[in-house]
This record gives C-alpha cells, sequence and structure tokens, in this order.
C-alpha cells in the first residue's frame, strides 16, 4: 500500500462513476458495492502505515503554486473509516433496496461522492478540499432531486445553503491564502491563531467565513431548515447516507479548522464566557439552538423521514454544542456522537427505507403495527431510538454523557438545560416514530407485508451489533481518539475500553449494561414463573370482539397516530420556530421583485430610452458619491 | 465467593427490596388517601395480595413486542434502583446522577412500547400524555440537579447525600430552597398523582397505560409503579433531606416525601394535560431556573 | 456670442436633446427612428464645430482659395470623421426602417411592446 | 505576423462574395463562408502558437494619427481566436439546423465576424466606433433573420438602446479630438489628464455609456432579453460569446490604455472615480442580472441574464485592475465564451424540438437524450465556476484579486458571491428539468454529426480548461505586462515603437 492508493480512492471513484452514466442501473448498484469494499479495504490498511501524504504540485499565474497534498491525519482517518464502513453497509442495502421496481439511477452520482466525501478527508490543503467539496455539493443535489420535481424543491433549497457556504468558504480560502501565503490547511490554523490575538478583526472574519460554510453544511442554526427537506424527499436508502455521512462534513470541518484554532490560541488572548472563548459560545449557544428547534418541529411532524430529520438537525446541535466548548472532553464527545449519529441515524433511515420499501408509505399515520410482520426492522428501529434517545446500553448515552460532561466542566449550565430540553423532547418524536410506524394497529392492508429482503437485513443488524457495541464498550470508539486530539493541541482523555472518565464523574458503560442485563433477568425470570398466556387477536380484547369494520371504522383509524401530539401543541404556539425560515423566502421573494422590476425596466420596449438615460445617471451618482 | 457472583446476589436482593419497599408505600399510600377521604381503606399490605394475585392469573398478550416491552420496562426501573444510594450506601459504587435520569428512561420507553403494542388508543394515549408531561418535569428537575452539580463538582448522587449528613441544618432544604420547591412539583408530575395525574385519568381514558394488561402484566405494572416510587422518592431524600445514616430513617424520609405527595393528590383536581405543563413550566421551571441561576453567579 | 463655435455647439446639443425627447417619449417605432435620426444630426454638428477654429480655410488645395501656407488649414479630419458617420448613420436608419416593416407585417403595429409569449425559432 | 490583417480582411472580402455566389450557387456560399471562418481560426490558433511578442501594423503606410493602426498583442489574439472559434462553431451549428437559412444570413455572420476581429485588432477609437456600427448592424440584422416577430422586436430594442450608445460615443469622440487633436488610443492614453476635467469627465462618461452598452451592463442592457430571444440560437450564441466579449475587450483596452496609462493607471478626473464606477456598476450588474435570470421562465432570457451576471463580475475584475484580476477577468470570459456557447446550441435545439423556450415545460427531455442533458449540465457548472468545470479558475481568480486589491470593497465582493447563489440554483434548476418525470412525451431532438462535433468540442473544452488549465494559463499570464504602461513590451511603447518614435 503504497501513498499513491491516495489520490486512487478519491479519483477512482469518480472517474468510474463517470463511465456508469452510461451503464446499466442494476449492475451500476453491483460496481457501487463492490467497489465501497475495496475502498474499505484501503482505508483501513491505511492507518497502519502511519503518516504518508501524496503531494501534485502545479502552478497558475491566478492562484501561484499550488501544493495539492492529500494525506492522512488522524482526524481524516478517524472520519474516512468511518464514512467508508457505513458507506459499505449502505450500499449493500441500497443493493436490495433498488430492486428491478425500485431502482434509481443514481448509483453513478453517489459513487462521485464517495470519491468526493473522501476527497474532503483527505485533503491537506483548501483547493484539494475545495474541490472536493463543490463536487460534493452538486452530485448530492442531483441525488436528492433523483428526477422528481417534489424532491427538486428539497434539493435545490439544500444546494442554494450549501452553496451559499461554499462561496463564504471560498472568500475565506482567499482571505486566509493572502494571509499565510500557502493553500495548506495547517499552516492557516497555525497563522489565524497568531491573528486572533494581532489581527482580532481578521481573524474573526475568516473564521466566521469558514463558519458559514460547515454550519451550512452541518444544519446548524441558521440552516437548520433544508434537512427535513433534502433527508424526506432524498431517495429513501439516500437519506441514510446524507444524515449519516454528509451531514458530517460541516463537523469535520469545524473540528479541522475552527476548534484547532481556538485551541491554539492562549488563554485570556479572546474574552470568554464561562470559559469558553465568546465565538465559540456563540457557536454552542445556536447549536443548542438547533437541537431545540429540531426536537420542538420533530414533535409535530407526521411525514416519518421529515421527523427524522429534524432529530438529525437536533442531534447534529448535540455535537455543536460538543465541539463549542473546545475542551478535549468535548471535542471527543463530538466525535463520538458523529459516530453514534452515523450509526443510529443510518439504522433508523435505513429501517424506514425497509418500511417504505415494502409498504410505500411515508406518513406515519397511515402505517402501524409493523413490527409484527417486520421484525428485524422493528428492532433496528428500537434500537436506533433508544440509541438516539440516549438511554443507557446503548452507544447514544455514551455520547451525550460526554457532552454533558463537557458542558459541566465549562459550568455551561443554561446551554446544558436546552440540550435537557431537546433530550427530554427527543423521547416524545422517538416514541412517536415506534407506535405509529411499528406498533398499535396492523392495517389490514399491511398484513402480508413481508420482512425485509436479506442484503438489507444484514445490514440493519450489522447496525444494529455495532451500536450494541459501541454501546457496552466506548472503548472501541473513544480509545481512538487521543491521537486525534494530540494532534489537535488538546490533551488526550481518559478512557478504558469499559469506562470513561469525565469531568464531574466517571462511568462504566459496561457495568451499566450488566446491571441492566441482571435486572431484566430478574423480571425475566417472574414473568417466567407467572401465570400462563394466551395469545389473543388485538380486537378481541378492546373492541369486545366487535369488528370495528362493521361500523365503518377501520383499524387504521382507530390506531392513534395522526397529530400524536396535538393537546400540547398551544405550548409552543409562543416559540418564533418558522422565522428564519420565514427570512430565507422573503429574501428569495425579494430577489424575485428585483429580478422583475429589472426585467420590466429593460424587456418593456418603451423603457428603451430610459434605461440608458437611468444608466447615465447611476454612473454620474456613483462617480461622484465615491 | 467470586466478587461479581456476589455482587450479582446482592443486586438481585435489592431489585426484590426495591420492589417490596414500593409495594409497601402504595399499600400506605392507599390507606392515608382513604384517611384523608375518611374511609378505612384496605389494609397495608394489600398491594402485595393484588401482586401475587396477579401474578398466578392467566394473562392475555398480543404479540412478542407486548412482552418484551413489559420486561424492559421494570427491567429498567430496576436497574436505576441499583444506582440509588440507600442509606447514604451506594451498592455500584458510583451513582452518576445523569445515568439515573436516563436509565429511569428506558422504564418509560419499554412501557410505552408494551402498552401500545395492546393497540388500545387509550394506551397510547396515556402514553403520549406521559411523555408530554415528562417535557414538563424534567426540565426544573434538571436545572436544579445541575445547581447542585455545578456547587459540588460532582454528579454523584453518594457525594450530595454525604455533603448533607451533618445534621438538618446542613440539608439542602436550606441550600437550595428554591430548587427543592421545583423538585417537589416536578415531583408530583413525576408520580404522576394529581394535579398531574394524566397519565392514567381512570374516567377518562380508562386508566390509560393499564387499559389492556391483565395477569402478570398487570402485575408487572404494579411493580413498575413501586419501583419508580423507590427510585423517586430515594431521588429526593438523597438530593435534599440529607440522605439517611441507617436504613430506617432512609425509609420514613421517603416515606415522608411520598406522605406529602399523597396529600397534595387527594385534595386536588385534575389539569388539562397542556394546563398541566404549562404549569410546570412556569412554577417549577421558574423556581428551578431561579436556583440555577443564582448558583451559578452568586452559589 | 457671434462665435460660430457657440451657436454650432447650441444648435447641435438642442437637436441632439429633442431627438432624445422623442426616444424618451414615443412608442412609436417610426417616431423612435427619426429621433434617433436627429440625435445623429445633432452629433456630427457637434463634431464639425468641435474641430472648427477661426481664421483657417476649408483644407483643399488650389488656386481658387490662394492658400499659401499649410498652416492655415482647417483639420479635414472631422470631415472624414463626420462623412463616415452620416454613412453609418444611413445605413443603421435603412436597416431600422427595413425592421419597422417586418415588424409592421408581424404584428399590424407599429407600438413598441414587449410580448414574452411569442413563439420563438431554434 | 503581418497575416493578422487577413483576419479582418479575409471575412470582409467574403461577405461581399457570399450574396453574390448564394444566387448561383447557394450550398457552395454557405460552406465557403464556414471554411473563411474554419480558416480565420486556424490561422489565428496559428498566430498564437507562433506568437512572441506584441507587434503593431501600421495601416496603409499612414503612421497615426493620420492613419490607423492595428496592434496585435496576446489579449486581442486570444479573442480573436475565441471570435472566430465561436463563429466557426455557429455556423456549423446554423448549417446543421433544421431551419435553413439563406447565403445572407452567413454574409452577415461573415460581416460580424469581421467587425468584432476589427473591434478587437483596432487602435483608433473612431475605427473602433465604425466597427462596432457594423458589429450592430449586422448583428440586428441577424437577430431579425428568423420568421418570427419576436426576432424583429429584439433587433428593434437593441437598435434603439445601441444607437443612443453610438451618438454618446461620437461625441465623446468630438471631444477627445478638439482636446488631444488624435483618436490613436496609445497616443490619447495619457491626454486625458492634461483636458480640462469637466470635459475629461465628460467624455469618460460617455464612451462608458456606450461601452457598458455593447457589455450589457445594468441598466444599459434593456435589450438583452428580447434580442437573445428573439435571435436564433446560433445568433443568441454569438451575441454571448463573441459580441459581448468584443465588448469586454474594448472596456478593457479603452480603461486601461485611454483612460489611464497603462494598467492599474485608471485615473479620478475631477470628482469622477472610474475605478469606483467600474467596480460598483459590476457589482449592481451582477445582482440585478442573477436576479433577472433568476425570475425567468424563459430558457434563452435566462441564459441572456446569466451572461449580464457574467459581465458584471467581468467588469469588477476590470475595475480591480491587478495582474490577478485581469488574468482572472479573461480566463473568465473566455471560458464563459466556451460554455455558453455550449448552452445555447443545446437550448436551440431544445427549443426546436419542444416549440416552446419556456424552460419548465422541457421537463423530462433529458432522459431520452441523456448525452444532451449531461452536456447542459456540464454547461451549467462551466459558466456557474464549479471546480472542475472551466469557468471555476476565473472566478476563483477574480475573487482572490479583489481580496488582495486595496482598492476594492469587500462588500462588494461579498455581495457578488452571495449573489451567485441564484446563478446556480437557477442554472441546476434548468439542468435538473431536464431529467424530471416528464408530463407529456418530449419530442424528439433533432441532432446529427454536426451538432454532436460542435456540443462535443466545447463539452470537452470545458472540462478539459476545467481540470488541466495550464496550457490556457500560459498564453494568458502573458496578458497583464503587456497591458502595463510602464512597461517596453507594453501597449503603448510597441505602439509608438511602430510609429518611430
Amino acid at each position: 500500500m503504497t501513498s499513491n492508493m491516495l489520490p486512487f480512492i478519491v479519483i477512482a471513484p469518480v472517474l468510474l462513476g463517470l463511465l456508469m452514466l452510461s451503464m446499466p442501473k442494476r449492475l451500476n448498484w453491483w460496481i457501487f458495492f463492490l467497489l465501497n469494499i475495496v475502498l474499505a479495504g484501503v482505508i483501513f490498511t491505511l492507518k497502519s502505515k502511519g503518516a504518508m501524504s501524496f503531494t501534485f504540485q502545479w502552478t497558475l499565474f491566478g492562484t501561484g503554486k499550488v501544493v495539492q497534498k492529500l494525506g492522512v491525519t488522524p482526524l481524516g482517518w478517524f472520519f474516512l473509516a468511518i464514512s467508508s464502513a457505513a458507506t459499505l453497509l449502505f450500499s449493500m442495502f441500497s443493493l436490495d433496496f433498488n430492486d428491478k421496481k425500485h431502482s434509481t439511477a443514481i448509483a453513478p452520482l453517489w459513487l462521485m461522492l464517495v470519491g468526493a466525501t473522501n476527497g474532503i478527508f483527505l485533503s491537506q490543503d483548501w483547493i484539494s478540499f475545495f474541490i472536493s467539496w463543490e463536487l460534493m455539493s452538486w452530485t448530492s443535489l442531483f441525488i436528492i432531486g433523483h428526477g422528481k420535481t417534489s424532491s427538486f424543491k428539497a434539493g435545490i433549497y439544500y444546494y442554494a445553503l450549501s452553496f451559499f457556504g461554499t462561496m463564504a468558504m471560498m472568500a475565506g480560502i482567499w482571505l486566509l491564502f493572502h494571509r499565510t501565503g500557502s493553500w495548506e490547511i495547517s499552516s492557516g490554523v497555525l497563522k489565524t491563531a497568531q491573528d486572533l490575538s494581532s489581527h482580532r478583526g481578521f481573524a474573526l472574519t475568516v473564521l466566521s467565513l469558514f463558519t458559514v460554510a460547515f454550519l451550512a453544511k452541518s444544519a446548524l442554526f441558521p440552516f437548520h431548515m433544508w434537512p427535513q427537506m433534502a433527508h424526506a424527499e432524498a431517495p429513501d436508502d439516500f437519506s441514510a447516507y446524507l444524515s449519516g455521512i454528509m451531514i458530517k462534513y460541516g463537523v469535520y470541518g469545524l473540528l479541522l479548522f475552527i476548534v484547532p484554532v481556538f485551541a491554539l490560541t492562549p488563554r485570556g488572548t479572546i474574552k470568554s464566557i464561562s470559559g469558553v472563548p465568546w465565538p465559540m459560545y456563540i457557536l454552542a449557544v445556536m447549536s443548542a439552538l438547533t437541537s431545540v428547534i429540531g426536537t420542538v418541529m420533530a414533535i409535530f411532524t407526521n411525514d416519518m423521514k421529515k421527523l427524522m430529520a429534524w432529530s438529525t438537525v437536533a442531534n447534529v446541535g448535540y455535537i455543536g454544542v460538543g465541539l463549542a466548548t473546545g475542551t478535549s472532553l468535548g471535542y471527543a464527545a463530538a466525535m463520538f456522537h458523529t459516530v453514534n449519529h452515523m450509526m443510529f441515524k443510518g439504522g433508523i433511515f435505513a429501517s424506514l427505507a425497509a418500511v417504505k420499501y415494502r409498504t410505500g408509505e411515508r406518513e406515519m399515520h397511515r402505517l402501524g403495527g409493523l413490527a409484527y410482520v417486520m421484525p428485524i426492522t422493528f428492532f433496528t428501529f428500537l434500537l436506533g431510538i433508544i440509541a438516539a434517545a440516549g438511554i443507557p446500553p446503548l452507544s447514544g448515552f455514551n455520547s451525550k454523557w460526554m457532552i454533558f460532561q463537557a458542558l459541566f466542566e465549562k459550568k455551561m449550565v443554561f446551554v446544558a438545560t436546552a440540550l435537557f430540553f431537546a433530550s427530554t423532547g427527543a423521547f416524545l418524536y422517538l416514541f412517536r416514530g415506534l407506535h405509529t410506524i411499528f406498533l398499535g394497529q396492523l392495517s389490514p392492508r399491511f398484513r402480508n407485508v413481508k420482512e425485509a429482503p436479506p442484503l438489507m437485513s444484514l445490514s440493519m443488524i450489522v447496525l444494529m451489533i455495532l451500536m450494541l457495541a459501541a454501546g457496552i464498550f466506548p472503548g472501541l470508539v473513544t480509545g481512538r481518539f487521543n491521537d486525534i486530539l494530540v494532534a489537535a493541541g488538546l490533551n488526550p482523555i481518559k478512557t478504558t475500553l469499559y469506562s470513561m472518565t469525565g469531568s464531574t464523574t466517571s462511568i462504566n458503560s459496561t457495568l451499566v449494561a450488566s446491571v441492566f442485563a441482571l435486572a431484566v433477568g430478574v423480571v425475566f425470570f417472574l414473568f417466567v414463573i407467572g401465570g400462563r398466556k394466551r395469545r389473543v387477536k388485538m380486537m378481541d380484547n378492546y373492541t369486545c370482539g366487535e369488528d370495528p369494520l362493521d361500523w365503518n371504522v377501520g383499524p387504521d383509524r382507530y390506531h392513534y397516530g395522526y397529530d400524536f401530539y396535538q393537546p400540547i401543541k398551544g405550548l409552543f404556539s409562543w416559540m418564533p420556530l418558522g422565522v428564519v425560515e420565514k427570512g430565507y423566502n422573503a429574501l428569495g421573494r425579494f430577489m424575485e421583485r428585483l429580478g422583475n422590476l429589472v426585467t420590466s425596466i429593460s424587456a418593456d420596449g418603451t423603457r428603451l430610452g430610459w434605461s440608458f438615460v437611468l444608466g447615465v445617471i447611476l454612473i454620474i451618482v456613483i462617480g461622484v458619491v465615491k | 465467593m467470586n466478587a461479581y457472583a456476589l455482587l450479582g446476589i446482592k443486586l438481585i436482593g435489592v431489585s426484590f427490596g426495591s420492589m417490596a419497599v414500593g409495594l409497601l408505600f402504595m399499600g400506605l399510600g392507599r390507606k392515608v388517601t382513604a384517611r384523608i377521604q375518611r374511609r378505612m381503606g384496605p389494609p397495608f399490605y394489600q398491594s402485595f395480595i393484588d401482586v401475587i394475585k396477579c401474578f398466578t392469573k392467566t394473562s392475555i398478550t398480543h404479540n412478542f413486542v407486548m412482552d418484551l416491552g413489559i420486561i424492559m420496562a421494570l427491567g429498567g426501573l430496576i436497574a436505576t434502583a441499583f444506582f440509588i444510594p440507600f442509606a447514604n450506601f451506594s451498592i455500584l459504587g458510583s451513582s452518576s446522577v445523569v445515568i439515573v435520569l436516563y436509565l429511569m428512561s428506558i422504564g418509560y420507553l419499554g412501557m410505552a412500547m408494551g402498552v401500545s403494542a395492546s393497540g388500545n388508543p387509550n394506551a397510547t394515549i396515556g402514553i403520549s400524555r406521559a411523555l408530554a408531561l415528562m417535557m414538563g418535569y424534567e426540565i426544573p428537575f434538571v436545572m436544579v440537579i445541575m445547581a447542585m452539580l455545578i456547587t459540588y463538582n460532582s454528579s454523584d448522587l453518594l457525594t450530595y447525600a454525604v455533603a448533607q449528613s451533618n445534621g438538618i441544618g446542613s440539608w439542602h432544604i436550606w441550600k437550595y430552597p428554591l430548587g427543592f420547591i421545583a423538585v417537589e412539583i416536578a415531583f408530583q408530575a413525576m408520580v404522576g398523582e394529581a394535579p398531574y395525574d394524566h397519565m392514567i385519568a381512570p374516567a377518562e381514558i380508562a386508566s390509560g397505560p393499564m387499559v389492556e394488561l391483565s395477569g402478570k402484566y398487570l402485575g408487572i405494572g404494579f411493580l413498575l409503579h413501586a419501583v419508580q416510587l423507590y427510585v423517586e422518592t430515594g431521588l429526593i431524600v438523597n438530593l435534599f433531606l440529607g440522605g439517611a445514616s441507617s436504613w430506617y430513617v432512609m425509609l420514613v424520609k421517603m416515606f415522608a416525601v411520598y406522605f406529602t405527595t399523597l396529600s397534595i393528590n387527594a385534595v386536588m383536581a385534575r389539569y388539562r394535560i397542556e394546563q398541566g405543563i404549562r404549569h410546570l413550566w412556569i412554577w417549577a421551571g421558574s423556581f428551578g431556573l431561579l436556583q440555577l441561576i443564582y448558583t451559578r453567579i452568586w452559589g | 456670442m457671434n462665435n460660430p463655435v457657440f451657436l454650432f455647439g447650441i444648435g447641435a446639443f438642442a437637436l441632439m436633446m429633442i431627438g432624445l425627447y422623442g426616444v424618451l417619449t414615443h412608442k412609436n417605432i417610426f417616431r423612435l427612428i427619426l429621433s434617433l435620426g436627429l440625435m445623429e444630426t445633432g452629433v456630427n454638428l457637434f463634431i464639425v464645430a468641435a474641430s472648427y477654429w477661426d481664421g483657417v480655410r476649408a483644407p483643399i488645395l488650389g488656386k481658387i482659395f490662394n492658400v499659401k501656407t499649410a498652416d492655415s488649414y482647417a483639420d479635414p479630419l472631422p470631415q472624414a470623421l463626420v462623412l463616415t458617420s452620416i454613412v453609418i448613420g444611413l445605413g443603421v436608419t435603412a436597416l431600422a426602417l427595413a425592421l419597422m416593416i417586418k415588424y409592421r407585417e408581424g404584428t399590424g403595429t407599429l407600438e413598441m411592446e414587449d410580448k414574452r409569449e411569442e413563439e420563438v425559432e431554434e | 505576423m503581418k497575416y493578422s490583417i487577413f483576419l479582418i480582411v479575409a471575412p470582409m472580402a467574403m461577405a461581399f462574395l457570399v450574396p453574390f455566389l448564394g444566387h448561383v450557387m447557394p450550398a457552395l456560399s454557405k460552406g465557403l463562408s464556414f471554411l473563411t471562418a474554419l480558416a480565420g481560426t486556424v490561422l489565428s490558433v496559428f498566430l498564437l502558437i507562433t506568437y512572441k511578442t506584441p507587434f503593431t501594423v501600421i495601416m496603409g503606410g499612414w503612421i497615426p494619427p493620420f492613419g490607423i493602426n492595428l496592434h496585435v498583442d496576446m489579449l486581442s489574439l486570444l479573442f480573436a481566436t475565441v471570435v472566430y472559434g465561436a463563429v466557426t462553431l455557429g455556423i456549423a451549428f446554423q448549417l446543421s439546423s433544421v431551419v435553413v437559412k439563406k447565403p445572407y444570413f452567413y454574409m452577415l455572420i461573415l460581416l460580424l465576424l469581421t467587425s468584432l476581429n476589427g473591434m478587437i485588432l483596432t487602435g483608433d477609437l473612431f475605427n473602433l466606433f465604425v466597427f462596432m456600427e457594423i458589429a450592430g448592424i449586422s448583428s440586428w440584422a441577424l437577430i431579425a433573420s428568423g420568421n418570427k416577430t419576436a426576432g424583429v422586436r429584439g433587433a428593434l430594442q437593441y437598435m434603439v438602446v445601441a444607437s443612443l450608445a453610438s451618438v454618446a460615443y461620437l461625441a465623446a469622440i468630438a471631444i477627445i479630438y478638439s482636446s488631444t487633436g488624435t483618436l490613436n488610443m496609445a497616443q490619447i492614453s495619457g491626454g486625458l489628464r492634461e483636458m480640462n476635467s469637466a470635459m475629461a469627465a465628460l467624455a469618460v462618461l460617455l464612451i462608458l455609456a456606450s461601452l457598458f452598452t455593447e457589455m450589457e451592463i445594468f441598466p444599459f442592457n434593456s435589450w438583452v432579453g428580447s434580442a437573445y430571444r428573439g435571435a436564433p440560437s446560433s445568433i443568441s450564441g454569438l451575441l454571448s460569446s463573441a459580441v459581448a466579449l468584443a465588448g469586454a475587450y474594448a472596456m478593457l483596452r479603452i480603461s486601461y490604455i485611454v483612460f489611464g496609462a497603462g494598467m492599474g493607471n485608471i485615473i479620478r478626473f475631477g470628482s469622477f472615480n472610474i475605478t469606483s464606477i467600474l467596480f460598483w456598476m459590476g457589482v449592481v450588474t451582477v445582482v440585478t442580472g442573477e436576479a433577472s435570470a433568476f425570475t425567468q421562465k424563459d430558457a434563452k432570457r435566462m441564459l441572456a441574464w446569466s451572461s449580464v451576471g457574467q459581465m458584471g463580475m467581468i467588469l469588477m475584475a476590470i475595475a480591480i485592475a491587478s495582474e490577478k484580476s485581469i488574468y482572472g477577468a479573461v480566463f473568465a470570459l473566455i471560458t464563459h465564451s466556451i460554455s455558453k456557447l455550449l448552452l445555447f446550441m443545446i437550448v436551440g435545439r431544445l427549443v426546436s424540438a419542444t416549440g416552446t423556450s419556456d424552460w419548465t415545460r422541457w421537463k423530462g427531455i433529458g432522459r431520452k437524450n441523456s448525452i444532451l442533458g449531461i452536456f447542459f449540465i456540464i454547461g451549467a457548472l462551466g459558466v456557474t465556476g464549479i471546480p472542475l468545470f472551466a469557468g471555476f479558475w476565473g472566478k476563483f481568480t477574480i475573487i482572490g484579486s479583489a481580496f488582495k486589491s486595496t482598492g476594492s470593497s469587500y462588500l462588494g465582493v461579498y455581495i457578488i458571491l452571495a449573489a451567485t447563489v441564484m446563478e446556480a440554483v437557477y442554472f441546476l434548476r434548468l439542468a435538473h428539468a431536464l431529467f424530471e418525470e416528464p408530463e407529456r412525451k418530449p419530442g424528439k431532438v433533432n441532432t446529427g454529426i454536426v451538432f454532436w462535433t460542435c456540443t462535443t468540442l466545447l463539452a470537452l473544452a470545458v472540462v478539459i480548461i476545467g481540470v488541466f488549465p495550464a496550457p490556457l494559463d500560459r498564453k494568458i499570464k502573458k496578458i497583464p505586462s503587456e497591458l502595463r504602461g510602464d512597461n517596453t513590451s507594453g501597449y503603448i511603447s510597441t505602439v509608438y515603437k511602430a510609429m518611430g518614435r
């Protein structure tokens, strides 16, 4: 394995993806799967070779000398590894998902996207980073759209915000280049850290430009509304990738550039709130806000994919808070939650895709009772939501716990309160998903629904095992963080295979899991020795044997699912939840008005002369005013 | 004997002990309520009889999710009970309050899953109310806990309990008076007593979650409530009432907490669900917030 | 005031303004073309005026004018410019009139209006 | 290097030949016009390859200010090449179209070619005016050449605005000539500074107004939508890729050589700060152009307004006037020409396949013609300036130079960056619509070997320049130093040398 492998894992998927554009759909999915195996294999052997890099130099007059460098940093490798593993699982899932009936033509684009992802995580210079970033943006746009008018609205919304971020990043990259004279990311970090004391305005401008790009990609406030459209409208199997991996690019960016800058800045250089530099405190508040908004919106959503999209937003908020604390604990927590979110949200979206695959429904209240016919899907979803809610034996708890420890360390109790609110709200919407899709009445329409096909089931089972493993043995994941933390200029954290040490206490997740198992054992014993049980059809009990169908009430109406939390809706009416979205829409409308105004000045034949005169006046005004 | 096996046996003891304590409280509670309402009430051991009777009956199930959920529910709560220090002693050596808060949730989740798998809309409505109410009481509760947490820089319940062991003057009631009020209000909702008994609401939704449970399922349901009482009263005692130096003091304090709750329950009517949450947010929430602000800035 | 440059200048400016007024106030294509023609005439006059100065003669060699030295010639270039410009103006006007006729054939009107839904060819 | 005159003369001669020949053998005349353009392309490429230093050709032995000089440097040669290439492909495209044009059409194209090359090569202000007028006349006629009224309307609108512009330009020439006594650009250079500053400002104002019209800068671009829409697509493509290019060239040349004495010396006349005029007009143009394109349901209007947006950005780059910004502007102009021509070709065929230029009714047409759709995406990404596609390097450099320059306002740059978001949105919106589920059965797109050759060449150019910009870079990077005034190889000194001073 030489360093030539680095460009290979970036370029090969892109080229193969281009080639695949002219191949049949089903074959493409196989190629996609097989290449992902190769890529994952290559990526997992990279680590053992230690630091390696591939450099490519060229010169343009416009850009000066450019040293493009792909290299493996601890952070990059970590993201690369988890993303390639997850991609492998999702591609296995997609193999069965895209059968003859459901097949979409997105495999080539997806493969290009995988190449772009690898590029982002390997880039050591801004040019490569930017190129990969843009490649990722537009390929994902077409995947989200996948030829549906309704989906495309979501896609273009996503792309507009993302492109806005990209443009901000372009500005940031140039400002940084003019300051450092180099395209290298690491020298940019060092220089910006120095500038925070000497040229504060400049450094903050650069930082905020990059932050805009990363926030837009990670759907943090004020860019939090695109996932509910994009995740919901994307192809079902792609939603898992979108939520599991794509939303983490921004997190990666923040960990790559923003957090190290503040880590390298000596204490006291910049005013701090609660022990956190104020820009980072603002980031923390924005992230907390994101998770509160995401939670509240999720509670009142009827579309299952939208619900989970809002849940993704909420979880990214957690990650943002974690890394905004800027401590090693917070940094590690952010990474840990990234991994966990990848697993549990991957699992959840995979199970939703399986449900959609079998039933074709997306509105939750039309479903119900699918647990009884799709047990593997149900268990994936169940473990997913347990992890998402942060309940102990599963992985989500460990990372949430670490995030809270990071907050307690800095005594950021108000941010923590917001997160607790989001965390409690998570139970509401997660249970709602569980109940409305999988529990309650099984509609007769779905009585003959089968379990998901084998490869889909297999990848869901693997995801379940991963979630459990990371939950019971957190050290499997946290053990990898110390290299990354040291590389970012932070102290290592204390962790073993079984336990983690936070600021206020340490926990032993394995112990928690085992006492839980013990308690369940006790109850199971009670359950077994209790009287015998009889299996009765649902209708035979609470409708007293009457069939509601006789009164023209179908079981799907008897299934309490629609507008689940209607009684408490009024409680949230005071929150200005849609205000940002309304702002964007107003901006869009303003632009349309402006466009109409301009075209009406100019396209109306009678105003030709006037436009000329107006132009002359405009020149005079600008010339004289400036 | 192997240390792990010994610990296991102890934990099994704790699990049955917590059930027993909870059932005893329930029995006494029924007596107390009856006396407030000028009735005789059942004997204090009635709950034990009920549970045993339930376990001997034939029960109805609809599907495997129901079994799973109900087992998970009680298992989760018992696991939580392991983490509650009893008489200033924590059997697992540590009892992080964050774990307690989150582990308790698995009990709720299991319960919710089990009963909503029964397919009865009443049960689901009950669950949806319970979860909604959770948003009401969890936030004030957490805020108060965080106030303690930043004072002691520890999230161990045992630390809090030990810190209050110097007589009644060192109790957290005095140190965190606003917090105590907040938690008391939240506690009323936590155990689901009036005015926050939306989840059960016998007259509206036929006891909500319990509606479809029978036989041993109902028995486990009772046990669930029992362990919940144990955990939650234990939590309050450890947080505010100075823990305890001996097991009977602990029990007395725990019952005292429950007694207060019952007394309020006996004389209150039920809020509507959104009124209840609003009430919790406004009163418990503001007290908790004030406590947190006070502690963060001057504490 | 008697300076012909000044008078020419005034005249040129006036012509241009009249033309501009026509362009700004008329929808009729024919009037637009006429107005543009006026403006062009104005600017041609302006070029001639700008290059005139007193005491020089037309730059035509010959005995008729009894020109002795080259110094007293007027600058011949502006006249060339104006001639060129007049020719171009002629071309433009001719083409514009042709377009106008075609426009009239297509729409039946001489009013300049914008129609967005008209058919277009490849 | 003497051959450079053929770039102007050859198409002019052919333009006179074609209509006569057309009466006898129409096919031959059309082929001949194509061959002329092709030969010109070959010649200009040859000149480009053998190019060493800038040189000046004095026409007819008359030394300026009495005669006219042509100036050939990298900038003009490169642009001439692009114009020739674009026109060649445009003619080929038109020949492959189902709409058969008469030989006059090709005569007009050759005339357009002549005049654009004249604009690019000439070193004389009045000569520039003459060529601008010829370009105007031929393009109006070309726009109106369709048998639909839309073209005539567009041509008339263009004609009105352009006539105003030419009046303004002539008036400016009169002012400049009466004060400096010359119309040669190199000789005027710096001369404006010695004029009465009010007169100079007036001249500058009038020249800017006319050049802005040529370059489609807001609000002088009122004709753009109708003209681009009404014209046959080959002509719309040429308007965007050749005519606007020549306009931008004139802007570049005049603002650096005539207003100032070389690049970076643009000065203020009295209270008139030309740099900020160019800069802010550029910003305003980008915003309004992108906003207008954003609202269009008509694909050709959309592309037209998108050109406006690009021109705005290029104007901003011209205003910044640093070496990098000129490099970026030229790069962006060339890549814009390539991508826009590609887009107009595809759009033209889609219009004829569907009978409408309303892109919302084109849904699903790319599903059957997937390569066409992919080419559209390539063109769209090329214009938008996405990395790995041609437009990126120009845009990237312009933005970079804007942040480097002290004269530019960062606010303006941020505004431009934000406005380009709209550009990405409307292009990809249309690109995606091509692949959406069709509402009705899409028609057959008329393609053929000629069409595929043209589009493939252009699409490949977009991708290749995007991925390997180095060959183009080698040419363009010579331009900034040639535009400098203080340089021995600069424009002014070369012209003076040729005049023997």
